[in-house]
């Protein structure tokens, strides 16, 4: 199989990821695109591994792995506590300059 | 070298032969280093001093004239005693000049102080080993100034003829308008504001005239310039005044790109100096194109025009006088609008060889000088301030002075630059001392009769207007009557000129009788009739008639420093006592400076002028001493001119009656075609020209300029250049939508960003490499 | 001393980082304390920079001085090299001076919300990035202080600005970024194409200039050389580039204002005469006259931006873009002239404009508005900050005799007669143009004054008990400035003495720059000496030989 | 038409697609299945079918991971995502009291400009990649690891293979099959000798992992252990 072909869906699913970030208004929503982007680098680090014939890519993949699992919980969470303060997920809404 | 060095590294790199040069010749810079220091001292400390100033400044100006006085004099002596290293071949040019090392009196007797034996080592006497090398009096002293290209570029003075006897003006004049702005401004809000302005601008004047090099010329350019617009303004209360000293500065700044340019093009054209001599001896030699020069001339000729109020640029000049009286004597008339006469001169051999003066008969210096002669003469009848009366003088005699630059009459420019300085500072004055006790300038509202009230102020003003008008033997005649031999026009002269210039000749011959004209209607409508005014007028104090007899004595008799040959003692071949004296200390004879030839007097000029020149005031006393007058005292009023002449006398001239009675109506001729057509459309049109066309121009492109300024950053910065960023959607679109939409999503916007970044980035990083 | 000169500088660079360490630990509310630390720090940092001053050869001004070398980031061969020459150290004495005067005139007049401890710390940290990127001579090294500097001026702007702050902070922010971005890009591209053995300036020069054409091929020069040129100049910042600083400064408070006139903007243009040029001569002689083309238009169109503007503020913002328009065009001539010129442009437009924000900042404090229309008759109600700002108005327009003629009139000589390859018609027009640019400054400047210093005060001020005359702080922080202004414009030397060796040594390499191949026929000679030269053969001169 | 099919036709009999084709076609589906339900995910109105969409597209990117070879990180993925972040996800959607049924405005307006960042993004790493890896194929050269303990086995038992390859043909009872005798063999046969055991990578990796990478080992617990405790802090009730 061509190296390629893996990558090339990796990148697809990753502007898709970004695409989900830039466009969706719902937190939780952004948090699901994010986790595309992970996924599409977990990919591409498993076929690195599998073409350099290494167990490096694997061992990254999971790290990847536990880490997104540490940033769904806590944007998760941050999610929650903007929904409680203003009871709306909407991104659009943050106002991050407010001094 | 350290830090200390840095600044004061000044040990001269080349040592000259040393001679017996006085001290204070190799040490002027003393000179307008007074008045600098005194600006200082009165703008940190004169509000706590007893004369708020005024004593601090009158006493620098003083010392400073008492210095300008002692080196003129050990200038003297030392242009005539010098030898110097190349005294050999003096002979060169100064064949032409008639005198040469006379062994008179005035040189000889000169002791300063017994210093003058013990002067060396910074003394540098501009050697010149070149073809026919003459005695290189010029005194010369530089310090290293800053550095650039990896080159030492050096700051100093360069003493010589125009340079001294410009040190004697500037601070003659200077001290008498301190003296006599003391009572003049008395009471003023900003007093001491005022003379430290003074005091900044006397040193800039004196520093201008003491310049080694062009750059340090820019700058004191600029610093008089600066002074003017501080002193214009100074009553910055009402808008007209504020807007009067704008006017002023940025018309200046319109002629300055002139200077930048032509600066310029001077320094590199001279191989990269600013050095005054360095840049003429360049020139005289050929060193540089006759393109490169006369595009150096005409850039400079538009700085000249703006600064020494020539026509087309004059228009800030009359407007100046909404400063205060002594600031219009010592600025706008007697010093700093010379600073552009004063620049020709410096570096002549540019605008001589640029505008190839020798042996033509039109160039554009002449040209616009005799043009300005008569606009600004013409413009003259017209005004009812007696101020923008003698402005318009001033504008005129100025154009005499470029005429006379530019016609070769290197001596008769520098000449009439002297005397010049002293009758129109007087009038200035003069009128000053009247408007002080009317409060107010208006000559046919608040005037007339001033005579009765004001005895000392009329003399001394009809003195000075006598000077003015050129009738002999005052000093304006003497200078004048230079100018007009200089021309060389008409087969006047022609033997020794180095043109035929035939239209400045007779422009100034016009001028001539324009002069005595105005001059004689502004001292009618001033001090004759009755007084039209509120209040009772009484003559000024001692301060200020005192400068007032001063420069009287100065408008009557500076003349005689420059007696033509053959005058009074002497033969043409042999001149001494007074002839020439004056061309013999202040023309340079120095290899800086072009081999001028000088016009023979000429008798017949000398009688035709003074004709000419009294047919305009005789004409004018006609109409006002005698026919407005006569009028006056018919109805009782004091009238300022006839009520309804053109009307009431074509009625007249309808019933042949009269013709007898009219005179053959050469009353009418003169009265309501020549002197009413001067009087009238002419000078009206000019003016009508001077307000409406060449002021318009200034305004509308004043205005056109906030125009397209305002445009341009309404549409193409707002706009345009905006509506790209925020188009491209890297900014927050501006749809309309307000705040609420600016504020809308800048989190994700801001990640759209960084995504396109970085996206772009690596886009170029993979394009790259 | 010889430890001192060895870590002196590095001294300089982190003493406040430190303070604003030491003021992290102490509690918001005890403002006095946090002010002592701050100017405490940075009156260090400026004795510092005085015992250099002392210590500095200036015979030896065109080589680097108080150089330190320490390994960093060994796997890019980035390294920790600093020195500074000539022409880095009135920079750095700029910044040294400023941020304490900064600090001073802060003193009991801070911008709402207040907050001195975070406002401070934010000062020094800015302080941290502008000393390191004058210091800098490793590009990475470079680039990591010029962004240090980049977020605590956007949140001083976002946090203590004015009413449209956020607007002008994020665009402040996203400009600049997206300059440094490209520039990093090129640098990147020079490390690898040079050879990727070292990313320290000197060692690129000459890597650049022993690279063949088919390792580093002189279009992928001219593509670097675009992209920090796009970096700088929008640093800088140059017309078209400029729309992000009138926003800025008007919403800046008067502090960042000040810092981001007297030292940001200097960085940009610090960045061509130090890296783009140096490294690049080549591509500089191509692009040189685009730069000069710009520079004109920023000439004329900042004046006649100035001549719109109804706020003071904003003017002098626009004004700003006029000036550095003049440094653009001293640097795009490539002659040491114009260097020398920009340098002391430089220097000068940091005291001048620094000082215009001052007082702009100071009249806004008294009369809460900066609306020109509103204002006049300052002279009689605050006679002593009239005076200084006619003073500084006159400077700004490039008097003689005050600083800012020394950058504006050399940059508009050095036009007349441009480096060798360079068109020298097209530059001379630049020279005309920069001429009239200087009629329009007096004419915005002076009409400036005109509205705000001159008449009488409008109804809705006049007996206004705020309105009271400079106060210590104010004369404590200008008169340095004041005085400075009024030395450098005397003797020119200070600067210029110091600046000329070194802009010599840095810009040599340009004298052996083959001619580009837009050379103009009349145009033969090389940078300096040779340049005079040809203009003089190219007037018809017969003999130079006693041109001394 | 004819084109197409001429391309289809050139791409299908390459060496690289015939070589393993039963993998390119699992991929060409499992692709397909993963950029359409993505695709979906971040289109879709409806928040808890994004959620269904995203554990698809998880889903199918375990199976790519199988494909690869990796089948341990292909466990993990579905362990962890799908067991556990997906349901995070969903409570997520359920606490934020989102609108369960289609919501058009859980996307912004701003959708152009987000595809165009896309898009772009795309084309850049596309260039890039294409530019970069053009022909290069993944190999799966090395056998997976397979362990072997020395052992006895009835020859009946043994698999036809095993026989041939050992030359047991006609032997009968207990044979003796040694360590020498397992490494002459083929891999394909080694696997069918009984006491070998085939483990993927996934000895490997845990070798790598509890020596090579031990501290980011550590670190990543230390990290979940303070996400956790900082999910709790931030989202706990006051």
């Amino acid at each position: 199989m061509m190296l390629n072909q893996f990558l090339l869906l990796a990148a697809v699913l990753f502007c898709i990821g970004v695409y989900g970030v830039l466009t969706r208004r719902n937190g939780v929503l952004v948090l699901m695109s994010v986790e595309l982007i992970l996924n599409a680098v977990n990919i591409n680090l498993v076929a690195f591994g599998a073409f350099r014939d290494n167990v490096q890519g694997d061992v990254f993949a999971i790290f990847v792995i536990a880490v997104a699992a540490a940033e769904v919980g806590v944007g998760l969470a941050m999610v929650l506590l903007m929904y409680r303060n203003r009871k709306s997920t909407d991104f659009t809404e943050l106002d991050m300059l407010k001094g | 070298m350290s830090l200390l060095t840095l600044a004061v590294e000044a040990v001269p790199k080349e040592s000259f032969a040393t001679g017996d040069v006085s001290w204070l010749l190799n040490n002027v810079w003393l000179i307008p280093t007074l008045p600098a220091l005194s600006f200082l001292g009165i703008l940190f400390f004169g509000k706590r001093m007893p004369k708020g100033g005024a004593e601090l400044g009158i006493a620098a100006v003083g010392a400073a004239f008492l210095l300008a006085i002692l080196s003129n004099v050990a200038w003297m002596d030392h242009r005539d005693n010098y030898s110097g290293p190349t005294d050999a071949g003096a002979a060169h040019a100064e064949d032409d000049h008639g005198d040469e090392h006379s062994e008179d009196a005035l040189g000889a007797s000169v002791v300063i102080d017994g210093q003058s034996e013990q002067v060396e080592l910074t003394s540098s006497f501009v050697e010149e080993g070149g073809e026919g090398g003459h005695a290189a009096v010029a005194v010369l002293n530089e310090r290293d100034w800053f550095r650039n290209g990896g080159v030492d570029f050096k700051v100093g003075t360069l003493l010589d003829g125009p340079s001294v006897i410009m040190l004697f003006v500037v601070t003659t004049i200077s001290l008498l308008v301190h003296i006599y702005s003391t009572d003049y401004v008395a009471g003023d809000r900003r007093y001491t504001h005022y003379f430290a302005f003074l005091s900044l601008f006397t040193a800039s004047m004196l520093g201008y005239v003491l310049s080694s090099n062009i750059l340090q010329m820019i700058v004191a350019w600029e610093l008089v310039g600066l002074c003017s617009f501080a002193l214009i303004g100074h009553w910055w209360e009402e808008k007209p005044n504020s807007d009067a000293a704008l006017k002023a500065f940025l018309t200046n700044r319109v002629g300055d790109i002139g200077l930048l340019v032509g600066m310029i093009i001077l320094f590199f054209s001279a191989g990269g100096t600013f050095d005054v001599i360095e840049i003429n001896k360049a020139v005289i030699n050929g060193e540089i194109s006759q393109t490169a020069v006369t595009w150096a001339a005409i850039s400079l000729t538009a700085a000249v025009m703006s600064k020494s109020g020539q026509f087309v640029l004059h228009t800030w000049l009359p407007d100046a006088m909404a400063g205060p009286t002594p600031v219009s004597a010592l600025i706008h008339a007697a010093t700093l609008v010379v600073a552009g006469v004063f620049m020709i001169a410096r570096l002549y051999p540019v605008f001589y060889y640029g505008f190839s003066i020798p042996g033509s008969s039109i160039n554009g210096l002449a040209l616009i000088g005799s043009i300005t002669v008569v606009f600004g003469g013409l413009l003259a009848f017209v005004q009812t301030d007696i101020k923008r009366v003698l402005a318009y003088s001033t504008v005129s005699q100025l154009g005499y002075m470029v005429l006379a630059l530019g016609v070769g009459a290197w001596t008769a420019a520098i000449f009439h630059l002297f005397t010049h300085a002293f009758f129109k500072a007087g009038l200035f004055l003069g009128s000053g001392s009247v408007a002080h006790s009317v409060h107010s300038f208006d000559m046919k509202q608040d005037m007339g009769g001033m005579r009765k009230f004001m005895p000392t102020t009329f003399k001394t003003f009809m003195i000075c207007s006598i000077a003015l008008a050129g009738v002999f033997p005052t000093a304006g005649f003497w200078s004048k009557d230079e100018i007009l031999v200089g021309t060389g026009g008409l087969g006047v002269g022609a033997e020794k000129a180095n043109g035929n210039y035939h239209l400045m000749l007779i422009m100034g011959l016009v001028g001539a009788m324009l002069t005595g004209a105005y001059m004689t209607r502004c001292i009618y409508l001033t001090f004759f009739g009755e007084f039209r005014g509120h209040g009772t007028p009484h003559e000024s104090g001692k301060r200020i008639t005192v400068p007032l007899i001063i420069l009287s004595v100065f408008a009557a008799g500076a003349g005689l420093l420059n007696l033509p040959p053959g005058f009074l003692a002497g033969s043409a071949s042999s001149p001494t006592g007074w002839q020439e004296r004056f061309g013999h200390f202040v023309e340079p004879s120095a290899a800086y400076f072009p081999a001028i030839s000088h016009s023979v007097p000429s008798w017949w000029l000398a009688v035709v002028a003074s004709v000419m020149g009294l047919i305009g005031p005789a004409i004018a006393y006609w109409y006002y001493f005698i026919k407005v007058d006569n009028l006056s005292k018919e109805t009782g009023e004091s009238l300022t001119e006839l009520p309804n002449g053109l009307v009431a006398n074509n009625k007249l001239a309808a019933t042949g009656h009269a013709f007898l009675v009219n005179k053959y109506y050469l009353d009418h001729l003169y009265n309501d075609v020549i002197v009413a057509a001067v009087k009238g459309p002419i000078s009206k049109a000019a003016y009508w020209i001077n307000q409406n066309v060449l002021d318009e121009v200034v305004d509308t492109a004043g205005r056109t300029s906030v125009k397209a300024g305002e445009a341009v950053y309404k549409h193409i910065d707002q706009g345009l250049i905006e509506g790209a960023v925020n188009g491209s959607g890297i900014l927050s679109s501006q749809s309309g939508q307000g705040l609420r939409k600016l504020q809308t999503g800048k989190v994700q916007q801001y990640a759209a960003l960084l995504f396109a970044g970085a996206t772009i980035l690596a886009g170029i990083f993979i394009v790259l490499v | 001393m010889e430890f001192f000169r060895e870590w002196g500088l590095t001294a300089a660079i982190f003493l406040p980082l430190v303070g604003v360490l030491v003021m992290m630990f102490i509690d918001k509310k005890d403002e006095a304390m946090h002010k002592v630390i701050a100017l405490g720090t940075s009156l260090a940092i400026f004795g510092i920079g005085i015992v250099l001053l002392f210590d500095f050869d200036y015979d030896r001004a065109g080589e680097m001085q108080w150089t330190q070398q320490v390994d960093w980031i060994n796997i890019i061969k980035a390294e920790y090299l600093i020195g500074i020459d000539g022409m880095s150290l009135p920079l750095l004495m700029l910044t040294f001076l400023i941020t304490p005067l900064v600090i001073i005139y802060s003193w009991n007049h801070f911008p709402a919300p207040h907050n001195p401890k975070a406002f401070l710390m934010l000062i020094l940290v800015l302080h941290t990035g502008m000393i390191g990127t004058f210091v800098a001579r490793d590009l990475v090294l470079f680039f990591v202080f010029f962004e240090v500097v980049l977020l605590p001026m956007f949140f001083m702007i976002a946090v203590w600005g004015g009413e449209d702050r956020k607007y002008a902070s994020l665009k402040f922010f996203l400009y600049t970024l997206f300059g440094s971005a490209l520039m990093l890009v090129s640098f990147l591209a020079l490390f690898f194409l040079a050879g990727g053995e070292t990313f320290s300036i000197a060692g690129l020069s000459d890597a650049v200039a022993a690279a063949s054409e088919d390792d580093f091929s002189r279009n992928a020069q001219l593509w670097i050389f675009g992209g920090m040129l796009l970096g700088f100049g929008i640093k800088v910042p140059m017309f078209p580039f400029h729309t992000w600083l009138p926003d800025a400064h008007t919403q800046a408070p008067t502090q960042g204002s000040v810092i981001l006139a007297a030292v940001l903007l200097k960085l940009g243009t610090y960045g061509f005469v130090r890296i783009a040029i140096p490294i690049l001569p080549e591509a500089a002689v191509v692009w040189a006259p685009w730069i000069g083309l710009l520079a004109v238009i920023g000439i004329i169109y900042g004046a006649l931006g100035c001549l719109a503007q109804t706020d003071m503020k904003r003017l002098i913002a626009f004004s700003s873009v006029a000036h550095m328009g003049y440094v653009m065009l001293g640097i795009a001539t490539l002659t040491d002239w114009g260097i020398n010129a920009a340098v002391f442009g430089m220097v000068a437009h940091g005291l001048i404009t620094g000082m215009l924000f001052f007082v702009a900042g100071s009249i806004k404090d008294r009369y809460h508005t900066l609306e020109i229309k509103r204002l006049g008759g300052l002279l009689l109600q605050a006679p002593r900050m009239g005076w200084i700002l006619g003073f500084i108005s006159m400077a700004s327009l490039g008097l003689p005799g005050l600083a800012g003629f020394w950058g504006e009139f050399p940059a508009i000589l050095a036009a007349y007669n441009p480096a060798n390859g360079l068109p020298v018609g097209l530059f001379r027009t630049y020279m005309v143009i920069a001429a009239l640019g200087t009629v329009l400054a007096a004419g915005y400047l002076l009409w400036l004054l005109q509205r705000t210093a001159f008449g009488t005060p409008s109804e809705e001020f006049i007996d206004n008990p705020e309105i009271t005359d400079t106060h210590r702080e104010e004369w404590l922080a200008w008169t340095p400035l004041l005085v400075l202004i009024l030395l450098f414009g005397l003797v020119p030397g200070l600067i210029f003495n110091v600046t000329d060796p070194a802009v010599e040594a840095q810009i040599s390499d340009c004298l052996s720059v083959d001619a580009g191949s837009d050379k103009a026929n009349f145009d033969v000679g090389l940078c300096e000496k040779e340049g005079v030269e040809a203009a003089l053969a190219n007037l018809g001169v017969v003999s130079t030989a006693d041109g001394e | 038409m004819i084109a197409a099919l001429t391309l289809a036709q050139e791409v299908l009999t390459r060496s690289e697609f015939t070589d393993a084709l039963p993998q390119n076609i699992a991929f060409a589906i499992i692709a397909g299945v993963m950029l359409f339900s993505a695709f979906k995910m971040v289109t879709t109105g409806n928040v808890v079918h994004a959620a269904l969409y995203l554990m698809i597209v998880l889903a199918a990117s375990a199976a790519i991971f199988i494909l690869l070879g990796s089948d341990f990180v292909g466990a993990t993925q579905i362990l962890v995502y799908i067991g556990a972040i997906i349901v995070l996800f969903l409570f997520g959607i359920m606490l934020t009291k989102a609108q369960l049924g289609d919501d058009d405005s859980v996307s912004s307006e701003r959708r152009g400009m987000g595809a165009l960042v896309g898009v772009l993004l795309f084309v850049v790493i596309g260039f890039a990649l294409v530019d970069t890896y053009e022909n290069i194929e993944v190999e799966f050269s090395d056998p997976e690891p397979i362990a072997f303990t020395p052992t006895t086995a009835d020859v009946d038992d043994l698999p036809t293979p095993v026989i041939e390859a050992l030359g047991l043909e006609g032997r009968t009872g207990e044979v003796e099959i040694t360590r020498a005798d397992f490494d002459s063999l083929e891999p394909e046969v080694q696997r069918r000798v009984p006491g070998a055991e085939v483990f993927g990578n996934n000895k490997q990796i845990a070798d790598a992992i509890f020596s090579d990478y031990i501290v980011p080992f550590e670190a990543t617990s230390v990290l979940l252990l303070a996400a956790l405790i900082g999910a709790v802090v931030v989202a706990r009730k006051e």
